[in-house]
């Protein structure tokens, strides 16, 4: 079993418990073993960085300097909120001595900032074959739209080794479970992010373009890697059609609950059933292809599959 | 030694020669090169592991008293054709002018007397590096087949391994004490065959490349453009060393730098003129390293 | 990045006054040369130790120049030209190459410090390499400390 | 009373800042030889140098060395100012104070004894220093000149009209490079073809003008006024002298689906092809690897297939076992004309140049109807695949809404490219008004940084466009574009009204950087001129000598040399044109008297010197030595590039490179 | 200190002593402890050659006693005339011209400070009859028209204890030239070995002072036996290195320059001599030097003098470029009639001590024992007829 550091940042247990259903049965079928970090304290998230630059550096040290404590040499940081804080901290920390010096007065624990942060779609871009290898159920044709966002790709060189304009990591996750990523424009383009209260007009504007533009394509599904992604597409979708005449519904699917349902998890314990747009529709057309596949899948699998 | 002998006493007395040089013993048993000119002579060449000269240093043009007795015949041992063809290689004779007696070769001495008993204590430290014992390009090959020589107890590649696993501080002080003793006589250069040149640089005090003088300055930049001088040329006859009158191990150095050509650029003393020195070639995938 | 205080020698010996390495540089007119003007014109601050002599060509540096250099009392030298394929007259420095192969072989075989010869390539839009080389040699041999094991021997008496 | 003169220079401030001269030149006085010591602000000025004549006639100088800048800079002016004082040019060295010092050292003790030091080394090299009288060489009056774009036919002319023979080689079947596909040109709004077209056919009927198109240039070997030229000229499987031009071949080849390389890929053409209809020379070309014989041939069947267009051809023109032909010429000077290339916003970047990255933000160029200046050119061109009129790629339909980009690759250290292109603004201004002329409710939008307009009637033109043609100027970059439906949606920021800005345009246009040919390193090495570390060739210097290279013989003209537009690709060719005029009016060639010389009594003969020479400068003579003679070797002065690899290789040093000797350098090494 | 008196047999000499080998390691620490510098044949780790070395002792130990101990291959001129010798170093200097007094002269002023080289007081033990005798032979040279002072600091500084020689090989020749394995010339004192110790002879003032330096050393009774029995062994070697044709053939050069300049014979003994000056560098009797200058940077340099040979080809290579002895004959014809044939006629004695050093390294196998018979066989004919 593999030991991985494990951050899971505060909407995994609350606004994003799908993604904790999700993600820890997959990482279980994939043999790897998540170890939390104890006592881990809030990443920042945008208010620090937004008041001031050496809490929004201190707060994800504490976390850092934890997991190094470990013994760790790599974390996994699911929300891509928290992974870009805590990556943007190890960066800043490795290019400004002086700013490092100064959080390890406040942190007053050793600390080398060694610990290297790793978000989800790197991760499992780590993991493809396995993944690949553990598909029972595949989502065969099912037509799902990535969507990024801007913490998973940007700031550049600190986001992941991805192509920051046009990246490919999370179709090539989706096209292991046999689903059918489909070609759009709007997979950078931004949802409004910690704005959800404060100009919730905006967030809902944002929103209703990437939505618009998913539908456009053909898209049964969007799938995300961040909480804070998943909160402005999923809760606002409903505000989205109000003024006009209202178009079918898209579910939003956080990468794990897509890979978890290729591993022939229940929808139920992925925590399918706790979204604001309903995932029941494409549970069912996701239900009827598993019927007719499996027979067929089991006879003729080997070389038809195969061939 | 009875083939060498009508072998000279033909050419000299056919008129295709004017002289012949090889090897005579005198009265006290040492060995030392003989010029033959009159066919009755001959019966004074005799062939053992005491000849252990370089006899191809009589053909350097700067010889003109040698050059003055006409066309030659040369007893040549494979590392003395060695070394004609080095001086083939740079123009200093022509084939044509010279005929090549060629000894099939068992290993010599490192001294010329006073006997000819060939041992591990006696053989010469150079033979265990011999590429090739048998004279390849010569008009003549005599001789009988004779067995290698025994390993010799001063091994020259140990002895180098030995320096080079020092730090370089103790490597200087090794040769700063043998470089300290060298009184500059140039016996190394006079008795070198490959030493061609009319005016030698340690001679030229405008600029004064090299300090004259034998202080250990001088003599360590004197012995730096020797053995650079005959990087990829030298063939490891070894005579500096047996000339050196103050016992400086100069067939280290020597054998340092052709095992390097070996070593670097593939390459080796050879009988063939065409083959180039490697100082004065280079190949684009020549090995840069070191350069930064 | 200024040329740091003079650290003392390993040894902690402080030198009696402050040990500043000579470095001789010979180097090609069209390429190193050319690069260091072009640190000069970018204003490329740089230890004060390096003296350059400019030759046509690697091809025409000749090793005596080098060893003549070190008997001056040099610390260091530095021989700098074109990069392989760049030479303005084609292949001075691949002769060069093959020359200070060996050279440095030697040397090293003599006990020179290899540490106190640095060959290098730095074209003539090279200038921040150049700068990087002299202040990155001027470390090496502050750490390794002035030339005295190449002895400024019998500058008055013999032996 | 002869001794040596030491002239400290100030420079201004730039030496005089952090070295203290008056130190200098104090010092130096003290130096044994040294009979002149002074410090001067500004030793390169016309006082400065009246100072050193002065000195010279006063004291019978025997040598001068002048402690100022790099000898790159001012070693010319400072060798004429001793000539014109009646000394040899050749006894006066520079000591680098400036470049090597000043400029680089704030410590001003440091900077002082370092100024010194470099000065006393000097001193004692001039000490050594021989008069040398420059060397006079016979000339080859030809010049070749490589690339047929305008700047190669501009330079070509003037040197013909100057009666001098060229040889003008192009690559491509035609002459006319980029300039022959443009549609009008800027700011006269003049048909390109129309002023370029009578200069091509000035080129082939001019006397002294022979164009050997589709050809290269496989090796320059020699020297200045010495050069030989080996060409490769291409086969085109078409006999020149036979065929006419009337183009019967062109209509009866079966192959008619290649696609147009001229016209950017948007036209098409049949395998025997001529590039565009007014190309010079007027001769088809069988393309081998659309032509169904070739093919044939290629896959080893002995069947010849098709052969229409030799049945075509009324004068047995056409000859498949046409090979290729390899012409030698002896050439004086060479004139590099070989134009630029068009970055592609691609995301695999050419090999030659890894720096380069592609535009992932407009999705690495597989947009439909995102095109670049030059595919734009074809369209407005009347001889165009369209002719003439703006439609767009994808489905023909004529575009309302045109977006024209700016800046794309250039100014963007991140792509790879820091340098401003320079003729983009003015070639997007003219679409621009193009796109307004032809489609009369068409809206252009440009979005640009600032508009680089500084050529005589530009800004006039570019304040036209925006007036009278409604373009609208956006200034802000677009951030990322994408297809929307059968739109292409831009997302940009208009940074004067700080509004974001989502447009959807028909068509977009983008100027991409002007980048050097990706083959131009290769060709670099063989005329042994070297780089900039943009891949354009590296001029002598910037300033002083810009047209010509550190290889002397060797010149640049257009774009080749740094992004140009035609009028200054025109004004540099005329440029290189005196200078290559100037050279061939001399009757003998002056060149610098850096050779290597033999001394022929010490010589042993062993030709490792000949091994050594790049240039083949060495030969063989028979010396008389005490009665036996010998062969020994000498050098031809003429041949000798003064590399002096042959000094460094001779072991009993008997060859000595003037200018650079022995004694010399030593006496350098000794006075530092 | 009166410069060194050449000893002469016929004075009143005072009676034998006698060392034992234990007194003799004494003396070494005697001597060390005085700070006097003791040099004695020693072998150098690491040369190509195991062959001893006149080198100083650091320690008694090293001092080999050995019956059977080959000739040094160095002799002992490197102590007496070093291989390079510092004379004096230049400097210019230039006054800083004042503005209305321009400088004379841009070169300036040259400044001489001469080498003041040091030699401590010096014991040479062990050293051969035929390296002593050679140091006597060479002080008249050094004495003729300018007196050469480091040469005879060095010689007045040093005290030479010579031991009988027990080892010779084919190529010593001493005999011939009036000396022998006992033979006195040039010692202050000649230690005879035998069993245990060594007959000690005192022949000169010096000697009878170094003896008073360390009486107790030498207080030990003469074993008259010992005597006796050193004495036969010498005599006995003396005996079969007797070689009458070589003796005469020395005399008759003594005299006969005669044809000997002209004779055909050199040209074909010179045939095989590479030149190399290898027999000068080794032979106790040969003192020519060249005088060099050593620029150490614009300003200074020293004026060094360095040994030289006359075998090597620019020894007489004129400016203008000829050469009077252009040929290798010409140059081995200068340094046989030189040694035997000029100096004997300037100085009285021949100049050489036979003790074989150019005949064992001589890398082309040049015998000079042999080239004298040669040689004198060829102009037996000549002299008689002239």
């Amino acid at each position: 079993m593999k030991r991985v550091g494990f951050y899971p940042g505060c909407t995994f247990r609350s606004t994003a418990k799908e993604y904790d259903m999700s993600l820890l049965p997959v990482l279980e079928r994939l043999g790897i073993e998540v170890v939390e970090l104890p006592d881990w304290s809030c990443c920042g998230a945008t208010s620090a960085h937004v008041t001031q630059e050496l809490l929004s550096v201190a707060l994800p040290a504490r976390n850092l300097a934890i997991a190094e404590a470990q013994g760790f040499d790599t974390i996994l940081a699911p929300c891509a909120a928290c992974f870009s804080r805590l990556a943007v901290a190890q960066r800043k920390m490795a290019e400004r001595p002086a700013l490092a010096q100064r959080v390890q007065e406040i942190l007053d624990r050793p600390f080398g900032n060694s610990v290297k942060v790793i978000n989800i779609t790197d991760f499992l871009i780590s993991h493809l074959t396995e993944i690949g290898a553990s598909v029972t159920t595949p989502l065969q044709g099912m037509k799902l739209a990535c969507y990024y966002g801007c913490l998973l790709v940007r700031p550049h060189g600190v986001a992941h080794s991805d192509d920051p304009e046009v990246p490919t990591s999370m179709e090539r996750i989706v096209a292991a479970t046999k689903a059918t990523p489909v070609k759009w424009n709007m997979a950078l383009e931004c949802c409004g992010g910690g704005m959800s209260f404060a100009r919730t007009g905006s967030v809902i504007r944002l929103g209703r373009a990437i939505v618009d533009d998913a539908r456009a394509a053909g898209a049964q599904a969007l799938v995300v890697g961040c909480p804070m992604c998943h909160n402005n597409l999923d809760l606002r979708q409903k505000a989205m059609e109000k003024g006009r005449e209202t178009k079918p519904p898209i579910p939003i699917l956080f990468i794990s609950q897509v890979v978890g349902l290729a591993m022939g998890m229940a929808p139920k314990s992925l925590g399918a059933n706790l979204h604001f747009v309903s995932t029941r529709d494409f549970m069912e057309t996701l239900a009827r292809l598993d019927r007719a596949l499996p027979e067929t899948a089991t006879h003729k699998a080997t070389n038809k599959e195969v061939g | 030694m009875k083939e060498i002998r009508e072998v000279a006493s033909a050419l000299l007395s056919g008129g295709q020669v004017d002289w012949v040089l090889g090897y005579e013993e005198d009265a006290k048993g040492l060995v030392k090169p003989a010029f033959i000119t009159d066919p009755a002579q001959a019966a004074r060449l005799i062939f053992d592991p005491r000849c252990v000269h370089n006899l191809a240093v009589y053909l350097l043009p700067g010889r003109r008293h040698v050059r003055a007795l006409g066309r030659g015949a040369l007893v040549v041992k494979a590392c003395d054709a060695r070394a004609v063809a080095g001086l083939l290689r740079e123009h200093q004779l022509q084939r044509d002018e010279l005929v090549l007696i060629g000894v099939r070769c068992g290993g010599v001495r490192q001294d010329p007397g006073p006997d000819a008993v060939l041992n591990e204590e006696s053989v010469a430290a150079r033979c265990a590096l011999c590429p090739e014992r048998t004279p390849q390009r010569v008009d003549h090959l005599v001789g009988p087949e004779l067995p290698p020589p025994p390993a010799g107890n001063r091994d020259l590649l140990r002895e180098i391994a030995e320096l080079e696993a020092l730090t370089s501080e103790a490597r200087f002080a090794f040769w700063s004490k043998h470089f300290s003793r060298c009184v500059r006589c140039h016996a190394c250069r006079q008795v070198c065959p490959l030493c061609n040149c009319t005016r030698c640089i340690a001679d030229k005090s405008q600029p004064q490349f090299i300090e004259a003088a034998p202080h250990l300055r001088g003599n360590l930049a004197w012995n730096i453009t020797r053995a650079l001088h005959l990087a990829g040329r030298c063939v490891g006859c070894g005579e500096c060393e047996r000339a050196c009158p103050v016992d400086i191990p100069l067939a280290l150095i020597n054998a340092k730098l052709s095992h390097f050509m070996h070593e670097r650029y593939a390459h080796e003393a050879s009988e063939d003129p065409e083959q180039p020195s490697p100082i004065g070639d280079f190949r684009s995938d020549d090995d840069q390293e070191f350069i930064r | 990045m200024s040329q740091e205080s003079h650290p003392t020698t390993p040894e902690g010996a402080p030198h009696p006054e402050p040990f500043q390495p000579k470095i001789v540089a010979f180097v090609c007119n069209w390429c190193t040369y050319a690069g260091a003007d072009l640190a000069g014109t970018s204003r490329l601050k740089m230890a004060a130790n390096t003296r350059l002599i400019r030759l046509p060509c690697t091809g025409r540096i000749d090793p005596l120049f080098i060893t003549k250099a070190f008997e001056q009392g040099a610390d260091g030298v530095i021989v700098s030209g074109c990069h392989p394929a760049d030479c303005h007259y084609a292949t001075g420095n691949l002769h060069a190459r093959r020359r200070f192969a060996v050279y440095r072989e030697l040397m090293a075989f003599l006990g020179i410090d290899l540490r106190r010869l640095v060959f290098s390539w730095v074209s003539a839009s090279e200038g921040r390499k150049w700068a990087d080389l002299v202040n990155e040699t001027v470390r090496e041999l502050n750490a390794l400390g002035p030339r005295n094991a190449y002895p400024a021997v019998d500058r008055e008496g013999d032996q | 009373m002869g001794g040596v003169g030491v002239f400290v220079c100030h420079c201004g401030e730039n030496i005089g800042k952090s070295v203290d001269c008056v130190r200098v030149a104090e010092a130096l006085r003290q130096h044994p030889g040294v009979s002149h010591a002074v410090d001067y602000k500004y030793m390169c000025s016309e006082p400065g140098q009246a100072l050193m004549r002065q000195a010279i006639q006063e004291k019978g100088l025997d040598a001068v060395v002048v402690a100022a800048c790099s000898p790159h800079m001012h070693e010319k002016t400072f060798r004429k100012a001793m000539a014109a004082a009646g000394m040899n040019p050749f006894l006066c060295e520079m000591a680098n104070i400036r470049e090597h010092c000043s400029w680089i050292h704030d410590d001003r003790e440091e900077a002082t004894q370092k100024a010194i030091a470099l000065t006393t080394s000097t001193v004692e090299r001039v000490r050594h220093n021989r008069a040398l009288e420059t060397i006079r060489i016979p000339i080859e009056r030809r010049a070749l000149v490589i690339g047929g774009g305008v700047a190669g036919i501009q330079a070509a002319l003037d040197i013909a009209e100057a009666g001098y023979e060229v040889l003008l080689v192009e690559r491509q079947p035609s002459i006319g490079g980029h300039m022959s596909a443009l549609s009008e040109t800027f700011p006269t709004l003049d048909c390109s073809q129309c002023i370029l077209t009578p200069r091509m056919v000035e080129v082939a009927q001019h006397p002294k003008i022979r164009l050997l198109a589709y050809a290269e240039v496989e090796e320059l070997s020699g020297y200045v006024g010495n050069f030989v030229a080996t060409i490769r000229r291409k086969a085109r499987s078409v006999i020149a002298e036979r065929c006419n031009g009337c183009g019967a071949c062109l209509e009866r080849c079966p192959v008619k689906k290649i696609p147009n390389e001229f016209e950017q890929g948007m036209g098409k053409r049949s395998a025997i092809y001529v590039p565009f209809p007014q190309a010079v020379p007027n001769i088809p070309t069988i393309d081998r690897e659309g032509c169904l014989r070739f093919k044939a041939r290629a896959r080893g069947s002995t069947k010849e297939p098709c052969g229409k267009c030799v049945e075509a051809c009324g004068r047995d023109a056409i000859d498949f076992d046409q090979s290729d032909e390899i012409i030698t010429e002896k050439i004086g000077a060479v004139v590099v004309a070989t134009g630029y290339e068009l970055y592609r916003i691609a995301q695999d970047q050419p090999p030659e140049s890894p720096q380069l990255q592609g535009y992932g933000e407009y999705g690495y160029g597989e947009v439909p109807d995102v095109i670049d200046g030059l595919h734009f050119e074809r369209l407005a061109s009347a001889s165009g695949p369209t002719g003439g009129k703006i439609l767009r790629p994808s489905d023909g339909r004529e575009p309302k809404t045109v977006a024209f980009l700016q800046c794309i690759g250039s100014r963007d250290p991140a792509k790879g490219m820091a340098y401003c292109s320079k003729i983009c603004c003015m070639y997007v201004a003219k679409h621009a008004t193009l796109y307004a002329h032809k489609v009369h409710d068409g809206q252009p939008v440009v979005f640009y940084m600032d508009v680089r307009a500084g050529g005589k009637g530009y800004e006039e033109f570019v304040r036209r466009t925006i007036v009278e043609d409604r373009a609208q100027y956006i200034r802000g970059r677009v951030s990322r574009l994408y297809r929307a439906g059968d739109k292409v949606r831009l997302h940009a920021f208009d940074t004067l009204s700080a509004e974001p800005v989502i447009l959807d345009a028909d068509m977009v246009v983008l100027a991409t950087a002007v980048r050097p040919r990706s083959d131009a390193r290769a060709l670099a090495q063989r005329l042994q001129i070297s780089t900039d570390e943009n891949g354009f060739f590296r001029e002598a210097h910037p300033k002083l000598r810009p047209v010509e290279t550190n290889t002397a013989g060797v010149f640049l003209a257009g774009a080749c040399q740094a992004p140009r537009d035609i009028p200054d690709s025109v004004a540099m060719a005329s440029a290189v044109a005196g200078k290559v005029v100037g050279l061939f009016a001399k009757e003998m060639l002056e060149r610098e008297p850096i050779v290597a010389m033999v001394q022929a009594q010490l010589c042993i003969g062993c030709f490792n010197c000949e091994r050594a020479c790049p240039y083949g400068a060495i030969e063989h003579v028979t010396l008389d030595d005490h009665g036996a003679t010998r062969e020994v070797a000498r050098v031809n002065p003429g041949k000798c590039m003064g590399c002096g690899t042959c000094q460094a290789i001779c072991r009993s040093k008997c060859v000595e490179l003037e200018g650079y000797t022995d004694e010399q350098i030593f006496a350098a090494i000794m006075g530092l | 200190m009166s410069e060194h008196a050449p000893s002469s047999p016929e004075k009143d000499t005072p009676a034998p002593l006698w060392i034992s080998d234990d007194d003799l390691r004494g003396l070494v620490d005697d001597c060390l402890r005085a700070q006097r510098q003791v040099i004695a044949p020693m072998l150098e780790k690491g040369a190509a050659r195991a062959r001893p070395l006149y080198a100083p002792l650091a320690t008694a130990e090293a001092l080999r006693l050995q019956v059977d101990d080959p000739l040094p291959s160095q002799s002992l001129r490197r102590h007496f005339q070093p291989p390079s010798q510092a004379l004096f170093r230049w400097t210019f200097e230039k006054p800083a011209p004042t503005e209305d007094q321009p400088p004379e002269n841009p070169l300036g002023k040259v400044a001489l400070q001469p080498a003041t080289p040091a030699f401590p007081p010096t014991v040479i033990l062990g050293a051969r009859p035929c390296d002593a005798a050679a140091l006597e032979i060479v002080d008249q040279v050094m004495r003729e028209d300018r007196r050469d002072e480091s040469w005879f600091s060095r010689r007045a500084a040093t005290v030479i204890l010579t031991r009988g020689c027990t080892w010779s090989d084919a190529s010593c020749f001493c005999t011939s030239l009036g000396l022998g394995p006992d033979a006195p010339q040039g010692s202050d004192l000649l230690l005879l070995p035998a069993q245990g110790g060594h007959v000690v002879r005192v022949l000169t003032a010096k000697g009878q002072a170094f003896v008073a330096d360390h009486a107790p050393r030498f207080a030990a009774p003469l074993p008259d036996h010992r005597r006796r029995e050193a004495e036969a062994a010498l005599a006995a070697l003396r005996q079969d290195l007797e070689n009458k044709p070589l003796s005469d053939a020395v005399d008759h050069l003594r005299q006969g320059l005669g044809g000997a300049f002209s004779a055909a014979i050199w040209d074909e003994v010179a045939l095989r001599c590479h030149g190399c000056g290898v027999c000068a560098a080794l032979c106790p009797t040969c003192y020519c030097f060249d005088i060099v200058e050593e620029p150490h940077g614009p300003k200074e340099g020293v004026r060094r003098m360095k040994w030289d040979t006359c075998q090597d080809p620019i020894f007489t290579l004129h400016g203008s470029g000829h050469n009077p002895r252009p040929n290798q004959s010409s140059r081995y014809r200068q340094r046989v009639l030189h040694k035997f044939s000029v100096y004997p006629n300037r100085f009285g004695q021949v100049l050489c001590t036979g003790c074989g050093r150019c005949v064992r390294a001589c890398p082309a196998g040049m015998d000079l024992a042999e080239i004298l018979l040669q040689v004198d066989g060829a102009l037996d004919h000549a002299a008689k007829k002239s």
